[in-house]
């Protein structure tokens, strides 16, 4: 069976079908696009059931011929990475649209718009990752843009224009880059035996340094701007403080991961040598997006500022544990990015209905909602414990995973990040404190609480951080062995205990 | 007494060009003797039919090939068949834009404003010059690409250029402005056109011989007085180059486009173009092929500057047509970049990217024509803001359209970008598609912000609204939009066969 | 030995506080109950284990239990597994105990309190994440414990956060413990990367072949955790603000357990500080500092929640100094934990049932003469008090002397300092416990007629009495023929403290018994002789401002942290502002005017044009002219 | 005499003409201008003819000036209609399009 193809046709299917409906039929459109999303995450878990955990090549393989001229074939296949971040997208997916079920209404467009657009992201979502086809990976890539732009346009709030412009724009300049890249591969391949887009067939090939470096900054940069490392950020802040909290989660939750999953998949797939010679610089990054993502989410007024600020922080890590070239390393990032969406998830969810609710995101217009909206209060404050990584919670494991990796290699960018763990506890508690905790301020006494489908649609997202944060046995059995896979590949083997190593040197 | 001999025409091979020109030749008389009343119906159908049986014809021809028809002044070969099937289609979509006489005053005599155009506009009379005027165009335009001596080049040349003169002239609103567009085209065509004609005087000269496989001996051959081939080409090119509008021969490229009546815009943006970079391939391909040295830098000069000069310009431009002839000088660029490449793989490429383009901007235009107010068309960009709510699916089409020229894959262009840079890249040129890719960054700016316009902006209320658009003409928007992302979707059928066609005889 | 019960410790206070999370409102009624049940039940789980221990043969006795392999990442193996030693059995017993005593206490304490279900969760959370965290076999199964309790007392602190200050307190008790954390985590870190593993189990065996380096660098790093979890210099001002959470807390978390769990960790890492002695004499010095800072404090607080907390610190300066001294303190060191945990709880609790019948007034100045009141209350915690300022034969004086007395045999200028600090601290406590004591208890009331002081209810007094029988009795248990050395010695080396030694014992609690007997005339001198003002004087001496202000270390820390630290970031939103993303805007407004002024070559004049055609050939002409050259 | 001559003399008359068109303001002389330059072409054509010793270029000045007089008709057309209805044949009064 077709696994990826289905997946991906399945949500095309469904926004087709939501974009027939007529305009007044508001409500089917919500729930056609609710019940696509869920059949979708179903059939993504059932997918799931039949991965083959120990075989590090890519599995549900397959390949058609698309455009034979430039040796472009229609080929998917996941490895344990990829199949981590499908089911993180289709997870998300209907947890989004339960969520932000009336996300969409008052919009600048029609409701079922809103739903067609979410739909056709997923598909590209799902196909993004499973590529196995660098054009086809690129087309996605790209393609992608398009619907959270005018997701962003149309349905955002505030400067949202200005903000999905930006956004745009960013992403098309790192593409663009990424494109000379790829053509430039292409023609290499063709000069070395037959013009392939193939991922294995590329990594094969033999670059002089030069070539490699350049080429792996056009991919590095394109995926820098997407994941967003510093000094790469700036758009995510304006996105996320427009777009609606259901664009914002699959924006941080999603799309971004597209950046630190290509860096694993192509950067260091097909330029092992350059990913080694930039290494340094790219710690460095890291390092700064922790530290300067955390000051900077402490500075915000605005809790999804905030949010975006602290995903950048986080966005730090992912990036350290995959440079840090351990397997620690390199697992604890994948599931850091699985986690991170989780968490951006419930974060960014909370955060919209408190604002929604009260008309405003400004952190100051909140107070003593503990006492007003326990249960939402309970829900925020748990979610900003899984972003501040209290152990227990999924993202602990993620984080203590990269911090770990990197020290085998890197002990003074893992001590200065782990600093990070300290800021957390500030941008996320400060927030809390105002917000959540002091004297009902004037404009919250007549808050409501969370309704029955909020509680539906947040329940699941807190329960996965907390199973996975005592259980991440699941996740990582998948993991550990495409991670291994893809630091040998890399030319990297786990640094000796410093023991073992003078032991060995004995 | 020598036995006459008659020349060798093969009529057959010649019938395509023959066909337009006889239906021209019918249409004049037309104008003559056909009473006003069935006149333009009369037009346009023997106009339509004219080149359809033309595009049938050359149909018929494609797998002929042959120099010796027209006794070697013409050469039939792939890159000739499928350019004249191009600029057919073209005009095919054109004439369809055309037939819509509400863009063309009644009597070009008349004075602006006087009472005579009153009255000849109450008369309710059509103008129908402009279809013969066409055909002729037409047919210079199918010469053009496939003329082998210097005599057909420049009369070709002459045929389709004298026409377009004309038709930019013939507005009914904003006369001044058109009939300066009429003058500004034909001062500097006529000017261009001396150049080409001296250069042609000197490459004559140099190798003795009109006919470009002459031209092609005397540089293989080395023999002759290098000065006149250098003064030779550069002047041919300067002609060519300004009939594509590349920097700084650009200058009347804006100003025609934006003075002209929107459907000969269409057209003759879309249609001159393929038949002058037709020329320009056929010329430096097979005749100037072995002067690659001397020519390469001058081009790769002229299209860096056009890029960017193009791309950067069209950023302040605050009229869209103008923007649109910005557009198309960045395009002009990209296209140099495929004749540079100097290989199969370039040719292949800068012929889909002339179809797809063209068939693009045919599109662009159409929508653009559908935008008025009491005063005839709105060009002016603010007053685009809100046509998404106004007519989502104009809107759409034209964003879909304005994609495909920023390169978005899934659009024809992005096949088309991609194609033709990475056939540069594979000449070596590095550089041009680097700097081709930062333009098209730059370009893809000002493309979202029209779209940002349309529908991110809410609409003023000054009387701006999409008329419906008639039959003909909604046939042309709609197939241009099938067209651009059936291409980007599933080109491979096209680009094998032009890859299967497209070799140059020489 | 393997057990399958010891989850159940963890798991019946944590299965408790899920119940009344999840239940909210519901369980308003019940909740209490549940969770004291659960508390107990855990307390009776634990008297079992400690039973079939005390069954089992010395080296037989430590068991443990796996629950799964949490996470497995290349050479990075960390299960999630029990180990239940004579160590930890120690605290088990303590946590549950004192733990479900106060269960009882609060509820009635907490009865007036519309939050009282979410009290109890919290509580049996705090319980479970207790246990976990002395139970954790290696470093990052302790972590989650660690940080599990700093998290409910950031829950209990702030309890009552509709008080702004006590969210605020709630923060910082955070925010510090995540300083420390941060120590733990870099410990857990280098201990892998030089060993290869985290578990006690794999570190003890490995500590041998790592270098006296590492070993230094992880001892420094579990230092600084348990500075910050237990209130140490420099890391101690949290505790202060932590009164803020209702009594029951203070006595349960900010004084008997959680407090204590620096001592724990320092005690359970032996085997890396007695190989890297710079961090072990650290610890020391940071204990006998903490001890000494804590008792100044104490001596300028009016509020006698403050005061007792100021005590907490010092005393667990002592442990923390005892736990420095190596194999010859560590043992008493948690003798020290052991009964401080009874007697401080006791007195808290004493506060707390003082605070009840006196309508929540924590002012000591506004107290006096009470003991009339509040007999059982005096009695109880009368009996702390003589147990803490070290009285034979009241716990303290077992567990305290034994430390200084270690201090002084540590040996040379070092053994003189540390003991010379803990007897001076010695003295200082008697002097402000007895202050406490006066303030309270004895002299004349200095309470307005609003308040009816009364006696707590049962339920309330009777966990102070049985607390109180251990304050009196602990001491001698522990010390009878060395019973918790003995007790302890598999997990903590420890060697009899009597070699090369500087002081007789005798002579020491000599000693001590005179500075103790000052300190106590000085306070009686000075409080029960003279009328004490209601009012806090506000002409008093430098010293007494400083160390009414804690000695400055809000101060310290505002003035080195925190300011700059707003600072920094309000500097960095200002560059993320004006230069990261405005160099992306100044890119964008500086290609928008070029084509602008690019435009401006198209000024509609066709000669103009000609001129660029005309100029463009000149300038191929040229070009390609120099090409060809 | 040297054949050059002949082209020195066309790349003048070139030279003039494209001048010209750049200089003068009236439509009509601008293209008279223009004429000029087919007209050097056609100078050139033929003395190019007769170095190489064949016909082509003559036959193609030939074909120039057929195609000059066409470019004479319609342009004449178009400056008439400007003059007409601005009442100037100047090129700079012909300025409405620009930027």
């Amino acid at each position: 069976m077709k696994w990826l193809t289905s997946l991906m046709l399945l949500p095309l299917l469904g926004a087709v079908l939501v974009a027939t409906l007529p305009k007044a039929k508001e409500l089917l459109a919500k729930q056609l696009a609710f019940g696509t999303t869920l059949v979708v995450a179903v059939a993504g878990i059932a997918m799931a059931t039949q991965f083959q955990r120990d075989n590090v090549d890519l599995q549900f393989a397959e390949s058609h011929s698309w455009i034979p001229t430039f040796g472009i074939n229609y080929a998917v296949g996941i490895d344990g990475i990829a199949l981590v971040l499908i089911l993180l997208s289709v997870l998300l997916a209907p947890i989004v649209v339960l969520a932000g079920w009336n996300e969409a209404v008052g919009g600048r467009w029609s409701v079922k718009g809103f739903y067609v657009l979410i739909l056709i992201l997923e598909t590209m979502m799902i196909g993004v990752f499973a590529a196995s086809d660098v054009f086809l990976f690129y087309v996605f890539f790209e393609a992608m843009l398009i619907p959270v732009y005018f997701l962003i346009g149309g349905y955002g709030t505030g400067a949202r224009a200005a903000a999905a412009v930006k956004f745009l724009l960013y992403s098309l300049f790192g593409g663009l880059l990424m494109l000379a890249s790829i053509i430039a591969i292409y023609v290499i391949s063709g000069e070395q035996g037959g013009h392939t887009f193939d991922i294995n067939a590329l990594s094969q090939l033999r670059l002089s340094s030069t070539t490699e470096n350049l080429l792996f900054l056009g991919f590095f940069i394109a995926f820098a701007i997407k994941a967003p490392l510093w000094p790469f950020h700036t758009w995510l802040p304006d996105a996320a403080d427009s777009a609606t909290p259901g664009t914002s989660v699959l924006l941080l939750g999603v799309l971004d991961k597209v950046g630190t999953f290509g860096m694993i998949r192509y950067c260091l797939t097909l330029f092992p040598h350059a990913s080694k010679t930039f290494t340094p610089v790219i710690i460095v990054l890291a390092v700064i997006s922790i530290i300067y993502g955390a000051f900077l989410a402490i500075g915000q007024k605005d809790f999804k500022r905030l949010i975006a600020f602290t995903s950048i922080s986080h966005f730090g890590f992912i990036t350290l544990g995959i440079f840090a070239m351990t397997s620690q390393g390199h697992s604890g990032a994948t599931l850091y990015m699985f986690n991170h969406g989780f968490s951006t998830a419930a974060l960014f969810l909370v955060a919209g209905w408190m604002a929604s609710r009260r008309g405003s995101s400004k952190i100051a217009d909140f107070g003593g909602l503990q006492r007003i909206t326990p249960i939402m209060a309970w829900a925020f404050f748990f979610a900003g414990m899984s972003s501040l990584a209290l152990p227990g919670l999924s993202s602990f494991v993620s984080e203590f995973l990269v911090l770990v990796g990197t020290y085998t290699r890197y002990p003074v960018a893992a001590v200065i990040s782990a600093f990070g763990i300290v800021l957390a506890a500030l941008y996320i508690l400060l927030p809390i404190q105002r917000a959540l905790h002091g004297p009902t301020t004037d404009g919250n006494e007549s808050l409501t609480d969370l309704n029955l489908r909020e509680k539906i649609a947040i329940a699941p997202v807190l329960a996965v951080i907390l199973v996975l944060g005592f259980y991440p046995a699941p996740l990582l059995n998948v993991i550990n062995p495409a991670a291994a896979h893809s630091i040998a590949k890399a030319g990297f083997s786990d640094p000796l205990s410093a023991i073992d190593s003078k032991g060995a040197t004995k | 007494m020598t036995v006459f001999v008659a020349p060798s025409l093969s009529y057959s091979l010649l019938a395509p060009i023959l066909i337009v020109l006889g239906g021209a030749v019918i249409t004049v008389v037309f104008e003559a003797f056909l009473s006003k009343a069935i006149r333009p119906v009369a037009q346009l159908s023997v106009t339509l039919g004219t080149l359809v049986l033309a595009l049938v014809q050359v149909w018929r021809i494609r797998h002929e090939s042959s120099l010796t028809a027209a006794m070697g002044s013409v050469a039939i070969d792939g890159p000739a068949i499928l350019l004249q099937a191009t600029v057919l289609i073209l005009a095919v979509l054109g004439v369809f834009l055309i037939a819509d006489n509400e863009h063309f005053t009644v009597v070009a005599a008349t004075l602006p404003g006087s009472e005579e155009e009153r009255a000849s506009i109450q008369s309710g009379e059509k103008l129908t010059e402009v279809y013969p005027l066409t055909l002729f165009a037409v047919a210079g335009m199918m010469l053009f690409p496939i003329a082998t001596d210097l005599i057909t080049l420049f009369v070709a040349l002459e045929v389709l250029s004298l026409p377009l003169y004309l038709m930019a002239g013939l507005s009914r609103r904003r006369r001044l402005m058109s009939q300066e567009a009429a003058l500004k085209y034909f001062l500097l065509g006529a000017f261009s056109s001396a150049f080409f004609l001296f250069g042609a005087a000197f490459l004559y000269g140099y190798s003795g011989s009109v006919s470009l496989a002459g031209i092609y001996d005397a540089i293989s051959g080395g023999t002759g007085n290098n000065v006149f081939l250098m003064i030779g080409i550069v002047f041919l090119s300067v002609g060519l180059l300004f009939k594509v509008g590349a920097v700084p021969f650009h200058a009347w490229t804006p100003d025609v486009y934006q003075g002209a009546p929107t459907p000969i815009t269409a057209f003759m943006a879309a249609a001159t173009k393929v038949a002058a970079f037709g020329a320009i391939l056929r010329i430096f391909y097979t005749s100037f092929s072995n002067a690659y040295w001397d020519w390469r830098p001058i081009l790769t000069v002229i299209a860096i500057i056009t890029m960017v000069f193009g791309s950067v310009v069209a950023i302040s431009q605050r009229d869209i047509k103008r923007m649109l002839a910005y557009s198309s000088i960045a395009h002009a660029g990209f296209l140099l970049a495929g004749v540079i490449a100097l290989n199969k793989a370039g040719l292949d490429a800068s012929i889909f990217y002339l179809f797809a383009y063209g068939v693009a901007t045919l599109g662009a235009f159409a929508v653009v024509t559908l935008v008025r107010d009491s005063a005839g068309e709105v060009t002016d960009l603010n007053r685009w803001a809100g046509l998404g709510k106004r007519s989502p699916f104009v809107a759409t089409i034209f964003a879909t359209l304005l994609l495909a020229f920023a390169g978005i894959p899934l659009t024809s262009g992005f096949i088309g970008k991609f194609s033709i840079f990475s056939a540069a890249y594979e000449s070596g040129n590095k550089l041009i598609v680097v700097v081709g890719v930062l333009s098209s960054a730059i370009a893809a700016y000002f493309y979202v912000r029209v779209i940002v316009l349309m529908f991110f902006t809410d609409p003023a209320d000054d009387g701006t609204s999409v008329i419906i658009p008639s039959i003909l003409t909604r046939a042309t928007i709609i197939s241009t939009f099938a067209i651009t992302i059936f291409l980007g979707v599933f080109p491979a059928p096209f680009l094998n066969f032009i890859s299967s066609t497209a070799t140059f005889i020489r | 030995m393997t057990s399958n019960s010891l989850v159940y410790l963890i798991a019946l206070p944590l299965f408790g506080s899920a119940v009344l999370l999840l239940a909210g409102r519901r369980s308003d009624r019940w909740g209490h109950i549940l969770a004291t049940v659960l508390s107990g039940s855990a307390f009776v789980v634990g008297l079992v284990q400690f039973a079939q221990m005390l069954g089992r043969s010395n080296d037989q006795r430590a068991v443990t239990q796996k629950l799964f392999s949490w996470i497995s990442v290349g050479t990075f193996k960390v299960d999630a597994s029990l180990m239940l030693d004579q160590l930890s059995i120690c605290f088990v017993l303590l946590i549950t105990g004192v733990g479900t005593l106060i269960h009882i206490y609060s509820i009635a304490y907490m009865s007036h309190d519309l939050d009282r279900r979410r009290f109890f969760a919290y509580l049996n959370l705090f319980i479970a994440a207790m246990l976990l965290l002395v139970l954790g076999d290696s470093y990052l199964n302790l972590y989650v414990g660690w940080e599990g309790v700093g998290l409910a007392s950031y829950l209990l602190i702030g309890f009552w956060n509709q008080k702004p200050a006590y969210a605020t307190a709630a923060k910082k008790a955070f925010v510090a413990n995540r300083v420390g954390d941060l120590g733990l985590s870099l410990a857990i870190m280098i201990s892998f990367a030089t060993m290869g593993t985290v578990s006690f189990a794999g570190v003890k065996e490995q500590a041998g072949h790592a270098s006296t380096g590492a070993l230094t660098a992880i001892g420094i790093m579990l230092l600084i955790a348990a500075t910050g979890k237990s209130a140490q210099f420099p890391l101690q001002a949290w505790l202060g603000d932590a009164m803020a959470g209702p009594t029951p807390v203070s006595a349960l978390i900010h004084a008997a357990t959680m407090v204590t769990a620096g001592v724990y960790l320092i005690t359970r890492s032996n085997f890396i500080f007695d190989a890297a002695p710079t961090a072990q004499l650290l610890v020391a010095i940071i204990g006998a500092i903490t001890l000494l800072f804590g008792a100044i404090i104490g001596t300028a607080k009016d509020d006698i929640k403050k005061a007792l907390a100021a005590s907490t610190m010092s005393q667990i300066g002592y442990m923390v100094l005892g736990a420095g001294l190596g194999p010859a303190g560590y043992a008493f060191a948690i003798m020290h934990l052991l009964t401080h945990g009874f007697f401080k709880a006791g007195m808290f609790l004493g506060a707390g049932s003082v605070m009840h019948g006196m309508d929540d007034e924590v002012n000591m100045r506004r107290y006096g003469g009470l003991r009339k009141f509040m007999p059982i209350t005096f009695a109880t915690f009368g009996l702390g008090y003589l147990a803490i300022i070290g009285v034979p034969p009241f716990a303290g004086f077992y567990s305290k002397d034994k430390i200084i007395e270690v201090a002084f045999n540590a040996g040379g200028i070092k053994g003189i300092t540390l003991g010379g600090a803990a007897l001076l601290g010695a003295a200082i406590t008697a002097f402000y416990m007895t202050r406490v004591v006066i303030l309270t208890f004895a002299g004349s009331k200095r309470w307005d007629d609003k308040a009816h002081p009364h006696e707590s209810p049962a339920l309330m007094w009777l966990p102070m009495v049985l607390l109180a029988v251990g304050s009196v009795t602990s001491g001698i248990i522990f010390t009878h023929g060395n019973s918790l050395q003995n007790w302890l010695a598999p997990v903590v080396a420890t060697s009899p403290a009597h070699e090369g030694e500087l002081l007789k014992p005798a002579v020491v609690s000599i000693l001590a018994l005179v500075l103790v007997l000052a300190g106590v005339g000085l306070a009686i001198m000075k409080y029960l002789r003279k009328p004490v003002p209601s009012e806090a004087p506000t002409d008093v001496s430098i010293f007494t401002r400083i160390a009414r202000r804690d000695l400055l270390q809000d101060d310290f820390n505002e003035a080195v942290f925190m300011r700059p630290g707003q600072k920094l970031t309000e500097v960095l939103v200002a560059t993320d502002e004006l230069l990261v993303d405005g160099a992306v805007r100044g890119v964008a407004h500086i290609t928008q005017s070029t084509g602008r002024t690019l435009g401006m070559t198209q000024t509609g004049f066709v000669r103009s044009y000609a001129m660029w055609i005309l100029l463009g050939a000149i300038g191929l002409l040229a070009t390609i002219w120099v090409v060809t050259l | 005499m040297n054949a050059a001559n002949y082209l020195y003399v066309s790349a003048l008359l070139f030279s003039i003409g494209a001048i010209g068109v750049v200089v003068r303001r009236n439509a009509i002389v601008v293209f008279m201008c223009i004429e000029l330059m087919l007209n050097a072409s056609n100078l050139a054509f033929v003395t190019f003819a007769r170095i190489n010793g064949n016909l082509d270029g003559q036959v193609i000045a030939f074909f120039t000036m057929v195609v000059a007089a066409c470019e004479v008709v319609v342009g004449l057309a178009i400056i008439v209609t400007i003059y007409r209805s601005r009442r100037s044949a100047s090129v700079d009064d012909a300025s409405l399009l620009k930027r």
